[in-house]
């Protein structure tokens, strides 16, 4: 690999205004009175994501990750060109729904957020924003090489190289692109170590919320939203 | 009949040489300030009424970016490139919204790729696929992308690439070519 | 018709049952649907694990009063409806709370869940939400006309809106219900069925992929699953309405598991063959055909 | 008792010294003027108070010794003393009031004025025709000498005109006496023998001189030099044209017919009729204030010209009625023209200056009110009486025309009126001369003072006595008191009312009394939070309380009646105040005056002559089976249905409910509603089911109410306005109750009081909330709001409290009446209304369902973020009713048991047993306890389940929302309110395309219309006036003889 280029050095001094709609104004009421609004703080929930406990009983638990394993709800969100394969999987040939997973249309509901090959800084910032919105304990899937080391993207400007920089990935599939089968293996995994208890992903990025969106905000420039999105 | 339109049109306006690519594609060169009287006459007189694209490329030796209007006759399936050129220091193109409403979104992306303006333009200021890019304008070819993405994004160790020609090779004679 | 404190229990065990019923049927109707398209399909027991999960989620949300009660009145809305009908017929232990109302109270109760529910979605903020109320409430206008004027038209024939007596009716033969003293009415009836299960060609109201899914959008955790309890309690009591009403009510649990079972398919059957219709489209279908027959059979009474 | 000869001896002596009095001593003219009228003024007004008390007989004055024919007689009755009073005292107060101008032009002015009323009074005195003529040639002469004396080049023109006019009338008048004397040898009136109209000499002479006089009535259409006058005169000096002059020249007419014979009475009616309506329909069009008031004096003394038709039948009433009505007119005419000396622009809308002055304003409605014989003025019993003599005469063609005319009066003074409330002042407030409020105040005094006397010497109870009209009253009086302090009295004034009356009433009016008052009461502690003085607020309000009070009292139609004109008013004053409603307040008050009217001779249909007419009379009719009991039926019904605004009736309500303010929304939708319906209960309980060409008409009702209920909703859904919503929601509501009451059984009278309880308290709840919220957001609109759930919780409890009451969803007690609904509908033969009701059901849903969203739910906008609870005087009485509604739904028994049990005396039947907690049907049964008790321990338990699981829930804020993985912009965008309903649009929309109001517009115009084609004839040439006069007696001659030979 190519050492780094010392005679281009990229622009680190240009700050971004805050969007238009995100910056404090002063609107009027219909008595007169004047309001500010600052729109982050009065339109957001400010607050950070609560590291959860397991319960008290470990059987309890146990149970509730065998439910939780067995029933995967996938956020539809096609991130990248590994969305084409997902879609076999719900066909005869597949048919991943005997496995208890089904995909859901909203984050709030969905317990697994596929990451289906490269992501853009403008689409991670969706992806963010998709997964913060999911209620844990919830699980990150990479599919693909592009996830893992940027794939044939290693070299672009504006997609990063490894996902678990940014989020919180319980499993990886290699591949370029990795088959619907591949998929189902991955599953497998994943719904094994749910079980075993191992899939934290939630907790290890409320653990580490610092050092995730320090990572994030040094990608994604123009960070328009809360730190968490509720 | 390509070579007559720019016989036709060469009595009038300060055209460069006709590159024919194919019989039913050419290019030629215009001066800037006569391109868009090119283009209304083109359009309204000789029946192409379709902007196929609108392009850069960024001549970096020569220092001028050169911005390419392909435009089409449907009816006679002709296609013909008009060349502008534009002084890659202070790029202003002019705009062309007005004739073809595609243009606008052509424009936006020229801004934001190459940084060439284009005053009069809707919405050409306002960010079009990069959101919040404060670097040099990523197509130009003194933007090294390389060197950004190693600045910028974190990289997993180990990576290795092979050429496939060579990997192959290696992988089927590896003790080397019969 | 008296209240007594074991009714509570009873009631306690007509609910347990449905419930299990439900969660059930509605797993058998998706797999048969899978095994139709060549699937293997969910395993039976998939609702109780979602449930379960639902249950078991950690973090949750709540947008507000409404936003947390919403699902508290659609669940209501589901029991109470069960509740407030005698389940089967000639059963002390499941008259379950009829003593309560008669069939214009179960009726009107169908609306208490749709009013929490929609409450609930309008303050979660969220503008599909509202698409979704505005879409299912423009449609259900529609299609519980024929429904109302089927009841009218059987209560003219029976003379009463005790549903037991309906079903006391009905009783003797099979020729006795009326599916087959009153047809028309059982089909203007069965227009409304077809349009308030939330099934293809009427489900434009939660068009997943359209509008995500319409007024639960933000709903997750414990409070989908009170809706999801409720997605299966409510179709199955409202089909204990259709049956009381038009199908001979039922005698033990065998014929209630049976006659829900195939009424609830027709619904299915439909569905599956029909592609979705838009909110105007449904509403003059129903004014087109389900009216027209409602207003025969109360014109045949 | 001074001779009534002196009145002119007086006049005509002033005259003279004024005359000899040098130029320059005006100040002495105007005094001796002054002092002479005020002597003419003392004798009349002394005679007038000492025949009305009976110490005084009527006079017959003999001038020059001599019996009649040979010299000249006057007389002096009632009828004389009472005009002269009118004439002398107008005369008087419009010396005071010309007085600057009388100053200006000197003592001729002044003495013409004086001979001017002496000629007037002459003409009113005298016996004889000749002297008429005399009298009449000498009117003639003062009148141009004061219109010429004017300074304005219009008046001049306009007096010459007059002049040229008023020869071609004296010639006719002449020969016709000459005519007369030929054929009679005498010129004593009361020689003058009865003719039969023919083709003979005698009757030529007569017709000669009754069409001079007519004529100098001014009719319709020979009339333009008149308002050439009136409108170009000192206003001083058209008051007394208007009031003094045509009084006088009408009764001068009046003794002619009245010795002519009953023969000739026709005629007076058919001008008079022509007159009235074509005037009134050319006044439309008018912008200018004094052609306005000459076109409608011309249009009264058609008017009472129509009354003096009417003598062969009216007997005795004659004098009442004509007087009643000729008398009110000319004081409030002399106020009308008074008051337009105030006002500087000639412009209708230039009255707005007015409202500077309570007083003023209070003088205009009083004309107004006046003019149109609403109570408890004069006309308005003289109104009553001619209605109903009217019809026992079989003369019902005669009243259906004089009540569209006046319906078309009511419009443009009602236009007007509300111009002068809510326009712009396009002139500047000139500041008032206190002489001339003095005069207009004077005037308003006596119109007061007349009703008082007419009500006192009519057959009729008089209604100022009335305690809740003088309860009512007593606020105009009050008027400088706090806000507070009269809210307070007003509370204390209803409350004490209902306790005073409450043993006397049966459990309908109670019902409705508990409704209409004890609910006003309640509602008008949301008026509480105005500060300050609210000058015109109590006034209206408790007159329409007061005329609620008295319908509910009401024994007699004449009772009913009263109170319902009484109340349309009060509500009328009352609506006329929201912002924006002048175009509303107009078109309820024509559409209640329609109705009111259509009652008015559904009664007098229905009294066949026979007065006092008690309203259980109804069920006599009903019973005898008479030919007209289906008309009455009719007419009153359509006359209820226009306050219910049943379906093409409606298009008043929205404007008027929407535009009203807060605490008068509620008012007039929660309680005035009511009067309908109390209308239409007491018309289908006396005269029930009445057939019409094979129709029963209680079915077309049933279909009209299940039209208003379903098109009212579909209205509603597509509205954005939120308090407009709930005016069409009133509609369709009332539709709901029209039809209960209409199945005519004795479930749906049930269902109908349960909605008129019902939606007293959910309507003026919800009213009284979305007034709330627009006290705070300055807007009715919804979709401009959005979210207020948390900042405004009391008043979104209400809200949703109302919508679930309002669409019948269990527990509360909307239910009830649905329950109750399907039950009588059961119990019915008809089948094919019922699709519709059905359908509305559900739609009624959406409209709620709306509400409560685009308000409450959603995206809260930046501007409401600090937004406070609405005041709390207006959450008060909404906690009230959600206290209320929640107590009816659990004991609908406490009141619906004691109108069953009621109800059932009535139709004689048991539809319901009340066995403990349950209430059983001869179809089903309701428990409402255990309904209540079961869905509420569901929704405990389910609710304690999720809070065991969810208590830990993150409250999150307004854009944490899944937005497709973005970022809402800002709350507008994300707040989906706007059409809300945009797919039922599409599907129904062709519902909403305003038919009816198309139809009454189209209405409107055409008569506006023929008004700018009409209005062609008046060229303003002296000439073409002057042949418009021969050819209008030409006309009539061929016409009205033509016909008879």
């Amino acid at each position: 690999m190519k050492d780094v280029d010392k005679s281009f050095r990229k622009d680190t001094e240009t700050e971004i205004p805050l969007r238009e709609e995100l910056q404090p104004r002063t609107v009027t009421a219909p008595d007169g009175q004047k309001i500010e609004i600052d729109p982050l703080q009065d339109y957001f929930c400010q607050e950070p994501p609560k590291v959860h406990k397991q319960s008290y009983l470990k059987i309890v638990e146990d149970f509730y990750n065998w439910a939780r394993a067995n029933s995967l709800w996938i956020l539809g969100f096609g991130t990248g060109c590994g969305a084409i394969e997902m879609r076999p999987l719900m066909t005869p040939r597949f048919d991943a729904y005997r496995y208890g997973i089904q995909w859901r249309p909203t984050p709030r509901q969905a317990n697994l957020l596929v990451i289906s090959g490269y992501l853009s800084v403008k689409t991670l910032k969706r992806a963010i924003r998709a997964y913060e919105q999911m209620p844990s304990p919830k699980y990150v899937m990479g599919l693909g090489s592009c996830t893992i080391n940027g794939g044939m993207y290693w070299d672009s400007y504006n997609t990063i190289k490894k996902l678990d920089e940014y989020l919180p990935v319980d499993l990886y599939i290699a591949g370029c692109m990795p088959r619907p089968e591949a998929l189902l293996a991955g599953f497998m995994e994943l719904k094994k170590k749910i079980r075993k208890g191992e899939g934290e992903g939630a907790n290890k990025y409320a653990e580490n919320f610092d050092w995730y969106k320090a990572n994030q905000k040094s990608v994604i420039k123009d960070w328009d939203m809360p730190d968490y999105n509720w | 009949m390509m070579r007559d339109l720019y016989d036709h049109m060469k009595t009038r306006y300060r055209l460069g040489d006709l590159t024919e690519q194919r019989a039913n594609l050419a290019f030629v060169d215009v001066a800037q300030d006569e391109l868009r009287a090119l283009l209304v006459e083109l359009r309204d007189v000789h029946g192409f009424t379709h902007l196929v694209l609108l392009t850069a490329v960024d001549w970096i030796e020569e220092g001028r970016f050169q911005l390419t209007y392909m435009v089409n006759n449907r009816t006679a399936n002709l296609t013909l490139g008009l060349r502008v050129y534009l002084d890659r220091k202070s790029p202003v193109g002019n705009t062309i919204h007005d004739l073809w409403p595609t243009a606008a979104t052509y424009q936006r992306e020229l801004r934001e790729m190459f940084g060439i303006s284009f005053p009069g333009s809707p919405r050409v200021d306002e960010e079009f696929i990069l959101e919040g890019w404060t670097d040099m304008p990523p197509y130009r070819r003194d933007f090294d992308t390389l060197a950004y993405s190693q600045q910028t994004y974190a990289e997993r160790g180990g990576r290795e690439t092979h050429d496939p020609r060579d990997h192959m090779q290696k992988k089927l004679y590896p003790e080397g070519r019969p | 018709m008296t209240f007594e404190w074991i009714q509570i229990a009873y009631a306690a065990l007509t609910l347990f049952i449905v419930i299990n019923y439900g969660l059930i049927m509605t797993a058998v109707v998706r797999k048969i649907g899978a095994r139709v398209g060549g699937r293997y399909g969910i395993p039976v027991w998939q609702n109780y694990i979602d449930l379960v999960k639902n249950f078991a989620l950690r973090s949750k949300i709540s947008h507000g009063v409404m936003f947390y009660l919403g699902p508290v009145f659609r669940l209501t809305g589901g029991i109470g409806l069960l509740l407030f009908v005698p389940t089967i017929y000639g059963s002390v232990m499941f008259q379950n709370f009829s003593f309560a109302g008669d069939l214009i109270l179960a009726l009107y109760f169908i609306f208490f869940g749709t009013l929490g529910m929609a409450l609930g979605a309008g303050e979660s903020g969220h503008p599909l939400a509202a698409i979704g109320v505005s879409r299912g409430l423009a449609q259900v206008t529609a299609a519980e006309l024929p429904l109302a004027l089927a009841v009218f038209a059987i209560s003219l024939q029976y003379q009463t809106l005790n549903i037991t007596e309906i079903v006391a009716a009905q009783q003797g033969s099979i020729f006795n219900w009326t599916l087959f003293t009153n047809p028309v009415a059982t089909v203007a009836a069965m227009f409304a069925f077809v349009g308030t299960m939330m099934r293809s060609p009427f489900d434009v109201v939660i068009a997943p992929q359209e509008i995500p899914i319409g007024p639960p959008t933000e709903y997750h955790s414990a409070y989908l699953a009170l809706m999801q309890t409720n997605r299966v309690l409510f179709p199955v009591a409202k089909v204990v309405i259709y049956m009381n009403l038009f199908f001979g009510g039922a005698t033990n649990w065998a014929e209630f598991s049976i006659k829900v079972f195939s009424i609830y398919m027709v619904s299915v059957l439909i569905g599956v063959v029909h592609p979705r219709f838009r909110v105007e489209q449904s509403i003059r279908f129903f004014l087109k055909w389900g009216l027209p027959v409602g207003v025969l059979a109360i014109l045949m009474v | 008792m001074v001779s009534a000869i002196y009145i002119i001896a007086t006049g005509l002596g002033a005259g003279f010294l004024i005359g000899l009095l040098k130029d320059d001593r005006k100040g002495d003219a105007f005094f001796l003027a002054v002092a002479a009228l005020a002597a003419m003024a003392w004798i009349s007004v002394s005679w007038t108070l000492a025949l009305t008390a009976g110490v005084a007989e009527p006079q017959q004055i003999i001038t020059a010794g001599v019996q009649p024919p040979f010299a000249i007689n006057l007389r002096m009755g009632l009828a004389e003393a009472g005009l002269l009073s009118v004439i002398t005292l107008t005369g008087l107060v419009s010396a005071f009031y010309l007085r600057p101008a009388l100053m200006q032009l000197g003592r001729r002015a002044a003495a013409v004025l004086v001979i001017l009323v002496m000629a007037l009074s002459g003409l009113v005195l005298t016996r004889d025709v000749f002297n008429l003529f005399v009298f009449f040639e000498l009117i003639v002469i003062a009148t141009g000498g004061l219109v010429l004396l004017s300074n304005d080049k219009r008046a001049v023109a306009a007096g010459f005109k007059y002049l040229v006019v008023s020869q071609v009338i004296s010639v006719l008048l002449l020969i016709g006496i000459i005519f007369t004397y030929h054929a009679q040898g005498s010129l004593n009136i009361d020689d003058i023998p009865a003719q039969p109209m023919a083709f003979t000499g005698a009757g030529l002479a007569l017709f000669l001189v009754l069409i001079a006089l007519v004529v100098e009535l001014k009719p319709f259409p020979a009339n333009g030099w008149a308002l050439d006058i009136y409108e170009a005169a000192h206003p001083g000096f058209s008051a007394l044209f208007s009031a003094a002059s045509a009084t006088t020249a009408l009764y001068a007419a009046d003794k002619l017919f009245a010795v002519a014979g009953p023969d000739w009475l026709p005629l007076a009616t058919g001008l008079g009729l022509i007159s009235f309506l074509g005037s009134n329909i050319l006044a439309l069009a008018q912008r200018s204030d004094r052609r306005l008031l000459g076109y409608s004096s011309v249009g009264q003394i058609g008017l009472v010209l129509v009354v003096l038709g009417q003598r062969d039948i009216l007997g005795d009433a004659y004098l009442y009625v004509a007087g009643g009505i000729l008398i009110t007119h000319a004081i409030a005419k002399a106020g009308l023209f008074w008051l337009s000396g105030l006002v500087t622009g000639r412009d209708l809308a230039d009255w707005a200056v007015l409202r500077a002055n309570p007083v003023l304003v209070l003088a205009f409605a009083s004309f107004v009110a006046m003019l149109l014989g609403l109570p408890p003025f004069a006309g308005f019993y003289a109104k009553w009486d001619l209605a109903h003599t009217l019809v026992a005469a079989d003369r019902l063609p005669v009243l259906v025309l004089v009540l569209i005319g006046a319906l078309i009066e009511a419009g443009y003074l009602f236009r007007w009126f509300g111009m002068a409330m809510k326009r712009k002042s396009a002139v500047a407030f000139p500041g008032f001369a206190l002489d001339k409020v003095t005069a207009v105040i004077i005037a308003m005094v006596a119109g007061w003072g007349l009703g008082y006397i007419w009500g006192a010497a009519g057959a009729h109870p008089n209604l100022m006595l009335a305690t809740p009209l003088a309860f009512a009253l007593l606020f105009l009086v009050l008027e400088p008191l706090p806000a507070w302090a009269k809210n307070l009295l007003a509370i204390a004034g209803l409350l004490g009312w209902v306790a005073l009356r409450y043993p006397d009433y049966d459990p309908l009016q109670l019902v409705f009394a508990l409704v209409m008052l004890a609910g006003g009461a309640v509602i008008l502690l949301a008026s509480f939070h105005v500060r300050g003085r609210r000058l015109g607020f109590y006034p209206p309000a408790m007159l329409m309380y007061a005329g609620l009070a008295m319908l509910i009292d009401a024994q007699t139609s004449f009772q009913f009646f009263a109170a319902w004109e009484i109340l349309t008013l009060g509500s009328y004053f009352l609506i006329l105040r929201g912002q924006d409603s002048e175009p509303h307040a107009l078109s309820y008050i024509l559409f209640s005056l329609g109705g009111a009217f259509a009652i008015l001779a559904g009664f007098a249909l229905a009294a066949m002559g026979i007065q006092p007419f008690a309203l259980v009379n109804l069920a006599a009719i009903a019973e005898a089976g008479l030919a007209i009991a289906p008309w009455v039926f009719v007419l009153l019904a359509v006359g209820f249905m226009t306050k219910t605004a049943a379906i093409g009736l409606h298009i008043w309500l929205p404007g008027a409910h929407a535009e009203a303010e807060t605490d008068v929304s509620p008012m007039v939708s929660g309680i005035l509603l009511k009067a309908g319906l109390f209308g239409l209960w007491l018309l289908l309980i006396y005269m029930g089911r009445q057939t019409l060409w094979g129709v029963d008409l209680t079915h077309v009702l049933v279909w009209i109410g299940a039209l208003s209920a379903f098109l009212g909703a579909v209205l509603a859904i597509f509205q954005e306005d939120a308090k407009r919503l709930l005016a069409y929601s009133s509609i369709s509501q009332m539709g709901y109750a029209l039809f209960g009451l209409a199945l005519m059984n004795h479930l749906g009278w049930l269902l109908a009081l349960m909605f008129v309880i019902n939606h007293f308290v959910y309507k003026s709840m919800l009213f009284l909330a979305v007034g709330g919220v627009k006290e705070r957001t300055h807007t009715k609109l919804m979709y401009k709001m959005g979210g207020l759930i948390t900042l405004m919780p009391f008043t979104f409890i209400s809200v949703l409290v109302g919508i679930i009451a309002m669409s019948g969803v269990p527990p509360l007690s909307g239910f009830g009446g649905r329950w109750v609904f399907y039950n009588a509908i059961m119990a019915s033969d008809l089948r094919l209304p019922m699709v519709l009701i059905f359908i509305t059901g559900p739609i009624g849903f959406l409209y709620l369902f709306r509400l409560i969203h685009t308000i409450f739910l959603g995206q809260l906008k930046d501007e409401h973020r600090k937004l406070r609870e609405a005041p709390f005087w207006i959450v008060l009485p909404q906690m009230l009713f959600v206290a209320f509604l929640i107590a009816f739904a659990v004991l609908p028994g406490m009141m619906l048991r004691r109108v069953d049990a009621y109800i059932a005396t009535i139709t004689g039947d048991q539809a319901l047993t009340w066995s403990g907690r349950v209430i059983t049907s001869e179809f089903g049964y309701w428990n409402p306890i255990a309904i209540a008790a079961v869905i509420g321990a569901i929704f405990v338990l389910v609710l304690a389940l999720l809070l065991a699981i969810n208590h830990n829930a993150t409250r999150v804020k307004q854009f944490n929302i899944v937005f497709s993985a973005e970022r809402p912009y800002k709350p507008q965008t994300t707040h989906f309110a706007w059409n809300f309903f945009a797919p039922y649009r599409k599907a129904l929309g062709f519902l909403e395309s305003p038919v009816v109001t198309t139809f009454w517009g189209a209405l409107t115009d055409s008569l506006h219309a023929s008004a700018d084609f009409a209005r062609r004839i008046y060229t303003g040439n002296g000439q073409t006036y002057a042949l418009q006069v021969v050819a209008f007696v030409v006309a009539v001659y061929l016409i009205a003889m033509g016909g008879v030979s």
